[in-house]
């Protein structure tokens, strides 16, 4: 019988996220045993059967590492990331949505109301004639429950707890996860607040042909057969890549896709898309007011587009009408 | 309570070396009165202005944000002028969807003759920035959201340098 | 990156009650004392003056201040001043940054709290910019010692020669076929009196034989580009059709033409043949032909001057030719233009016969003109009664609101000639006011006063027919009564306007225009020869109204102008340029096509973009569109901006 | 085309001829006048000495009524339109007499928003309905006639960007298009006496001398004229000048739209040529013996 002591601990949770992270742990395929074989796992909703009661009743930083998915949606999520911070040495912000608040964060665009019409009304698979929207209280014969707080907005993991360890990717690729992993066991650690990915933009190892560029309009990706060999803004299709750090492995551009940005802005850029924003629009190749018009509103959906994992991590952070009674709330509450 | 008669907007304004500093200059030396609220920051180029640096001065707690250049064909590097013109056009949208008036971001040209013409600009943007009331900064919204954050916010981006452990970087939070 | 060592010291200027006046400085000093990083903080009467200066050389050697920050005039005004006062203290010129708490706040605001918070705003911005300046290193580059002068006028004349005698290499482009502009024109000139020919010819034929001078008749600046030191210019050379070198200039060519046009030179009032030299002392005196209106062009079929001409010099094949030419540096003299007074209708030119603008009246008065200098009506008469107009076009709400500043000496001087060349015809001048400033000036406005010439004071409002005369209507302010003048010959004397393609112009040699329409000066006081863009200069009236001193001053001002670069022989260039970091530029390329000088390449074998900072000019486009951050503009990067505005916008 | 109208009181009164002729002409060229409803008199120079804001909401009024059509206003009369275009003006041009007039006309139960143009009836002719169409209609009539245009000086004063202030060209445009002599006038715009007639008629006549001397040293036929006033005054104190400065004449002073009307053949008295105090009779006979050669 194998000294269990020895084993540092290790948790995984998942927060407002879809479940992709945990397949990325997955996707390390037969090294996951060796994960599962270095640690002593302590949570893991996905996979194992821990209670939160157990971790909460850990002593703090004993755990070793939590990779935590997810960005912060609700007062549950919230609870957790603070639990889990004080219960581990070390936090890792784990894929897009705990680094930069990722597709949830889309949401920080639109009315908590709105959101909530959507879902539990107007969605054309919806019944719902009493207008029931959840409770955070509800008297059933065994009891009173409690459900979390759905928030107005969506944050960043580090919004709510310090992060020691930005492990970004939508999902992240495995070659990553190991490469953090390993280095968490070997000890080797860069210094806190480091991104543990490459500090140059995506396009260094994109393998297509890149000219000068200059646009005239824009296409969307489904509406033309893109060259796979020629950089995608040359052909008038908006790709994040310039404006993405690197470590991705280019797997999108690989399979004829653009760049979305889930690996967030690159080294020292606060605004990814801001910075994208500015370097599209500034390739429209037109000194006419009428003309640029036309060609950018190719463009659908800017705040979608450029900033399709970083909402919560834009210098605009969230929409007006998010904060409750805000100007303009009706506007935004489509 | 502000009011519209006791708001008094914070306004950022990127001055394109050549032309409109100059041009604000010469206002001053004609002595042209104007409201104090644009606070001038100078750059050699309005091409230099990025939609980062007008993001940030929302962040920051500005009202509005006044980009003003050289006449078209009369950028002093060429054509800078025209490419702040096409950032613009993307940002209005862009800020439209944050549910910001597009009419708080204002592009203008004013070339180093026209001191009046920019106390004219600034009078005007004053006005209309007034009207559309406070924006406010960016963090006491979000703050306003759920009441759940910091009070000093980092902004912006992958938090690298604003661990506390980290030395201070990034410039963007505090 | 932020620099926790950074020691600022802040030093407010007073300059005098300039900005003490509006601002409280004492507040504005306290109020920086406060902020992080400053360990020291000054006010002082006059920052610019010496005592000012050695405080901030003084703090820099006993206090370790490593970053200074001045809040005072316009960068524009005193930045210069300020860098060099820190290099003299061991400083790195670029660690100094400027508040502008004049020109932008003390004398464009009305409320001195308001006034006081925007400057200690400014103060703010500057203490939280500091810190990431980096020390910077000016650049040198040589200048090409050849001058380009544009327009042949006067003024150019003069710039030309000076610099030419000073044994450097001058270009003269002038437009029309032969130099002299405006001055050829005239008989006379004030106050002397003195005849404009006799003082201009010799130095056009010293223009025309200098060995150090290429002269360019006929041609046109077409496209300018590179910076101070060397400019690159493209000059198109129109074809002449007649061959430079082997016309002898005898001109039988021209008086064997038959094909007759108004002349531009006697603005109408002459004939010229197709081809033609615009006056007899013409530099060079080699015809040209007019293909507008030669019978050998538009019908094909005429070839007289080719026969006639001993010398065989006429070619109609010669072709337009494109000159591309480097050089040190610029003089733009290319003069005004006469304001169009058929769009005055009132004054009645163009519908009555003897109505004339004053320059036709110049050429009427030029032994030389259509009249051999006299002065009579289109009906071959002599004048009884001659009326001079001021201010047409001219401090005129409705056309050019501002001072034409010769013309009331030109009429000045129009009436003497008007009286002499016309046998003692009356003569009568309607003014607003009379502005002879200028040395001898008013003196001769006296002496004219004595001839006799009757001086109404009034403007001129209408010109009229009555009874086959004309009649000028005005009130006379001194009279105090509204008169009607008959006379037989109106003199307008119009408003001086910039060229009509002043604009391009100006686009070409990327200066700029004041509202007037003329070009701009870098200071109206103290800076009249420079323009905003380093190396490019102004003579004569293209800067502003101006009389014949006036324009010859400045042409020799500018050609000081110019020769101080050349001498010096090379140029200061400013460090502030885009710098593109190889650790994070992923070649994505998107700044090159972005790049107004092609300053911009890409380096395959590394993979990176690289920019080339003798040809970059730091106006920051690249690095606004630099995605990923990797272009960088010196002195205004990214965390300087950032800061600044966190500083100017905190509250 | 269509246009609202503003006639105006004079075109209703004292000028019924050159309302009448307005209507002909229009018609023939199939532009519609759609004349506004319940409009009132625009106060004229007169209500300004006693009242300013008064003699800008008045002519408001009738601008708002005229706004509600959605239509150009086309106006007749120089005076009426001075007026209009003074109102217009301030309106548009003085925050805060905007507000005075607002409120002003708010009493009165009327709202104006600023969105009508006035024309002038000479402007609406020369630049939308345009030259060319004119001689079209326009037969040889007036071939052998010579007319000076006098447009008197409220249609270009205050400076307006439909006529020069100094010496406009339009009305001469127009005649040469029917086909009359139009020699130079130099006193084309100056200043009839107007209301002067009635306080200081020495003065008055004097200056309307000025204009038919011109005229007849130009050898005139007739002169053409664009407003009511000036047509008063040029017309009916010919005999009073003639007294004062011993000339003799009797020169028809029509107005512009009946000059058209003949040019077009429409029947004089259809275009009110029998109202006139100088009979233009002498002139139609002449046309009539011409037109049977």
């Amino acid at each position: 019988m194998a000294p269990v002591a020895a084993k540092p601990k290790l948790a995984l949770y998942w927060a407002a996220s879809c479940g992709g992270c945990e397949v990325a742990v997955l996707d390390t395929n037969e090294k996951i045993l060796d994960i599962a074989a270095h640690f002593d796992i302590v949570l893991w909703p996905v996979a194992t059967d821990h209670k939160y009661a157990g971790v909460k009743a850990l002593d703090d930083g004993e755990i070793d590492v939590c990779l935590f998915n997810g960005a912060i949606r609700n007062s549950e999520q919230r609870e957790m990331a603070e639990v889990l911070r004080k219960k581990s040495k070390v936090l890792v912000a784990f894929g897009s949505c705990a680094c930069f608040g990722g597709i949830p964060g889309l949401a920080n665009l639109f009315a908590r109301e709105a959101i909530l019409e959507r879902v539990f009304d107007t969605t054309p698979s919806t019944q719902n004639p009493e207008k029931t929207r959840p409770q955070t209280r509800w008297a059933a014969p065994e009891g009173e429950l409690e459900l979390p707080t759905f928030y107005n907005a969506v944050y960043r993991l580090d919004d709510i707890v310090p992060v020691d360890y930005y492990l970004p990717g939508c999902a992240p690729p495995p070659s990553l996860v190991l490469k953090a992993v390993t280095a968490i066991i070997s000890g080797q650690l860069p210094p806190p607040g480091s991104v543990l990915a490459p500090e140059k933009a995506l396009c260094a190892s994109c393998p297509r042909t890149k000219e000068e560029k200059k646009i005239k309009g824009f296409n969307r990706v489904h509406l033309v057969a893109a060259d796979p060999k020629k950089c995608f803004l040359e052909q008038g299709i908006i790709c994040c890549g310039p404006a993405t750090r690197d470590g991705c492995e280019a797997r999108c551009i690989a399979a004829n896709m653009p760049c979305r940005g889930c690996f967030g802005p690159a080294p020292e850029v606060i605004d990814q898309g801001a910075k994208l924003l500015g370097a599209i629009a500034t390739l429209v190749d037109s000194n006419d007011p009428a003309e640029i018009r036309r060609a950018l509103a190719g463009v659908a959906d800017p705040a979608g587009t450029f900033y399709r994992f970083g909402v919560p991590s834009s210098l605009l952070r969230v929409a007006r009408c998010a904060a409750p009674g805000a100007p303009g709330k009706e506007a935004m509450a489509k | 309570m502000t009011t519209p008669e006791t708001f008094e907007p914070k306004i950022v304004g990127f001055l394109c070396n050549w032309c409109t500093y100059a041009g604000a200059d010469l206002a001053g030396v004609s002595r042209l009165k104007y409201p104090p609220n644009v606070l001038p920051v100078r750059v050699m180029c309005s091409g230099r202005v990025e939609p980062e640096l007008v993001l940030k001065a929302f962040w920051e707690g500005a009202d509005g944000v006044l980009i003003s250049g050289c006449h078209p064909g009369d950028c002093h590097y060429i054509e800078g002028n025209y490419k702040t013109l096409r950032r613009k056009e993307l940002l209005d949208r862009l800020l439209e969807q944050f549910g910001i008036e597009k009419e708080r971001l204002r592009l203008t040209w004013v070339s180093a003759s026209e001191g009046d013409l920019w106390a004219r600009v600034v009078t005007e943007t004053v006005e209309a920035v007034r009207r559309l009331g406070p924006l406010g900064r960016t963090r006491d919204r979000l703050q306003s959201c759920d009441g759940i954050l910091a009070a000093d916010l980092p902004a912006g981006g992958c938090c690298h340098g604003e661990h506390p452990a980290a030395e201070g970087g990034g410039t963007g939070g505090r | 990156m932020s620099a926790p060592d950074a020691r600022i010291g802040v030093y407010v200027c007073h300059c005098g009650t300039n900005i003490a006046g509006t601002v409280d400085v004492p507040a504005v000093r306290d109020f920086a004392a406060g902020l992080p990083g400053v360990v020291v903080a000054r006010d002082y009467k006059y920052m610019c003056a010496d005592p000012g200066q050695d405080l901030i050389k003084k703090d820099i050697k006993e206090l370790g201040v490593n970053r200074v920050i001045v809040a005072s005039c316009s960068p524009r005004m005193h930045e210069p001043t300020f860098r060099r006062c820190l290099q003299l203290a061991g400083l790195n010129a670029y660690y100094f940054e400027m508040a502008n708490i004049r020109e932008q706040v003390a004398w464009c605001t009305a409320d001195k709290a308001a006034a006081t918070k925007k400057a200690q705003a400014l103060v703010r911005g500057a203490v939280a910019r500091v810190p990431y300046h980096e020390p910077l290193e000016e650049r040198t580059s040589p200048v090409c010692p050849v001058t380009l002068i544009v327009g042949g006028g006067v003024a150019g004349i003069e710039a030309a020669l000076k610099i030419a005698s000073s044994g450097n290499k001058v270009w003269l482009v002038e437009r029309e076929p032969s130099i002299g502009g405006n001055m050829a024109r005239f008989d006379k000139t004030f106050p002397t009196l003195d005849c404009a020919a006799c003082i201009l010819t010799p130095k056009m034929a010293d223009v025309g034989r200098h060995p150090n001078i290429t002269l360019l008749t006929y041609s046109e600046v077409l496209e300018v580009s590179g910076f101070i030191g060397n400019f690159e210019v493209t000059i198109k050379k129109r074809a002449r059709s007649v061959r430079h070198g082997v016309c002898t200039g005898c001109g039988v060519c021209y008086s064997k033409c038959p094909t007759k046009v108004p002349s531009e030179f006697d603005v109408g009032l002459g004939e010229r043949t197709a081809i033609y030299v615009p006056f007899p002392q013409a530099v060079p005196n080699v015809p040209v032909i007019d293909r507008e209106v030669c019978r050998q062009f538009t019908k094909g079929k005429c070839g007289i001057c080719q026969k006639v001409c001993p010398a065989g010099a006429v070619d109609y094949e010669q072709q337009d030719e494109i000159i591309k030419e480097k050089f040190g540096v610029i003089i733009i003299a290319t003069g005004f233009e006469v304001f169009d007074p058929s769009l005055a209708p009132q004054y009645g030119y163009g519908r009555y016969p003897d109505v004339y603008t004053a320059l036709q009246f110049e050429r009427m008065t030029n032994a030389s003109g259509p009249t051999t200098g006299r002065v009579v009506c289109r009906n071959g008469q002599e004048p009884k009664a001659v009326a001079i107009l001021h201010c047409i076009g001219s401090r005129d709400k409705n056309y050019y609101p501002y001072c034409s500043r010769v013309c009331c000496m030109a009429s000045v001087k129009a009436a003497h000639l008007a009286k002499e060349k016309s046998g003692g015809a009356e003569i009568y001048e309607f003014y607003i006011d009379m502005r002879t400033f200028g040395k001898q000036y008013e003196e001769f406005y006296n002496r004219v006063q004595e001839e006799g010439v009757h001086f109404i004071r009034g403007k001129g409002a209408e010109v009229i027919e009555k009874d086959g005369r004309l009649v000028v209507h005005a009130e006379d302010t001194l009279l105090g009564l509204y008169r009607e003048v008959p006379v037989d010959m109106v003199v307008l004397n119009t408003a001086l306007i910039p060229h009509a393609d002043a604009g391009r112009v100006a686009q070409i040699f990327n200066i700029q225009r004041s509202q007037d329409g003329f070009y701009l000066e870098a200071h109206i006081k103290l800076d009249p020869m420079k323009t905003a863009t380093e190396g490019v200069y102004l003579a004569g009236a293209c800067q502003s109204p101006k009389d014949i001193p006036d324009s010859v001053a400045q042409g020799a001002g500018a050609a000081a102008e110019a020769l101080q670069r050349i001498v010096a022989g090379e140029v200061v260039i400013s460090p502030v340029t885009c710098a593109i970091d190889a650790d994070r530029c992923a070649g994505c390329r998107m700044c090159i096509p972005l790049c107004p000088y092609t300053a911009i390449t890409f380096n395959a074998e590394k993979g990176v973009s690289e920019c080339n900072e003798a040809l970059c000019k730091g106006c920051g486009t690249c690095v606004a569109s630099c995605a990923s951050g990797a272009a960088r503009l010196k002195h205004f990067d990214q965390r300087q901006l950032l800061a600044q505005i966190e500083g100017v916008a905190a509250s | 085309m269509r246009y609202a109208f503003y006639p105006g009181c004079t075109l209703h009164g004292t000028s019924k001829e050159y309302y009448e002729s307005t209507r002909q002409v229009f018609r023939a060229l199939g532009v519609e006048l759609e004349e506004i409803r319940d409009w009132n008199c625009c106060g004229a120079t007169a209500l300004a000495a006693a009242s300013d804001l008064g003699s800008l909401v008045v002519p408001l009024r009738n601008l708002a009524i005229a706004e509600e059509t959605k239509l150009e206003l086309a106006v007749a009369c120089n005076c009426c339109f001075m007026t209009l275009r003074r109102s217009l003006e301030a309106f548009r041009g003085d925050p805060a007499r905007r507000a005075q007039m607002e409120s002003a006309l708010a009493a009165v139960g009327r709202h104006f928003a600023g969105k009508v143009e006035v024309r002038h009836i000479l402007d609406i002719l020369v630049n939308d309905v345009g030259l060319p169409e004119v001689e079209r209609l326009a037969g040889d009539a007036l071939k052998n006639y010579k007319s000076v245009p006098y447009y008197g000086c409220q249609i270009s004063r205050p400076k307006n960007p439909y006529f020069g202030t100094e010496l406009p060209d339009q009305l001469d445009d127009l005649l040469r298009a029917v086909g009359l002599d139009v020699p130079q006038f130099d006193r084309k715009t100056k200043c009839c006496g107007a209301a002067l007639m009635t306080s200081h008629e020495g003065a008055a006549l004097d200056l309307v001398a000025e204009i038919l001397d011109e005229a007849h040293r130009r050898g005139a036929d007739f002169i053409t004229v664009t407003c009511p006033m000036c047509q008063l005054n040029v017309e009916a104190y010919q005999g009073k000048v003639n007294a004062r400065h011993g000339t003799r004449h009797r020169i028809p002073v029509l107005y512009f739209t009946q000059v058209l009307g003949l040019a077009f053949d429409i029947a004089p008295l259809r275009l009110g040529l029998g109202r006139h105090m100088v009979s233009p009779k002498g002139l139609l006979v002449r046309r009539q013996k011409e037109a049977v050669q």
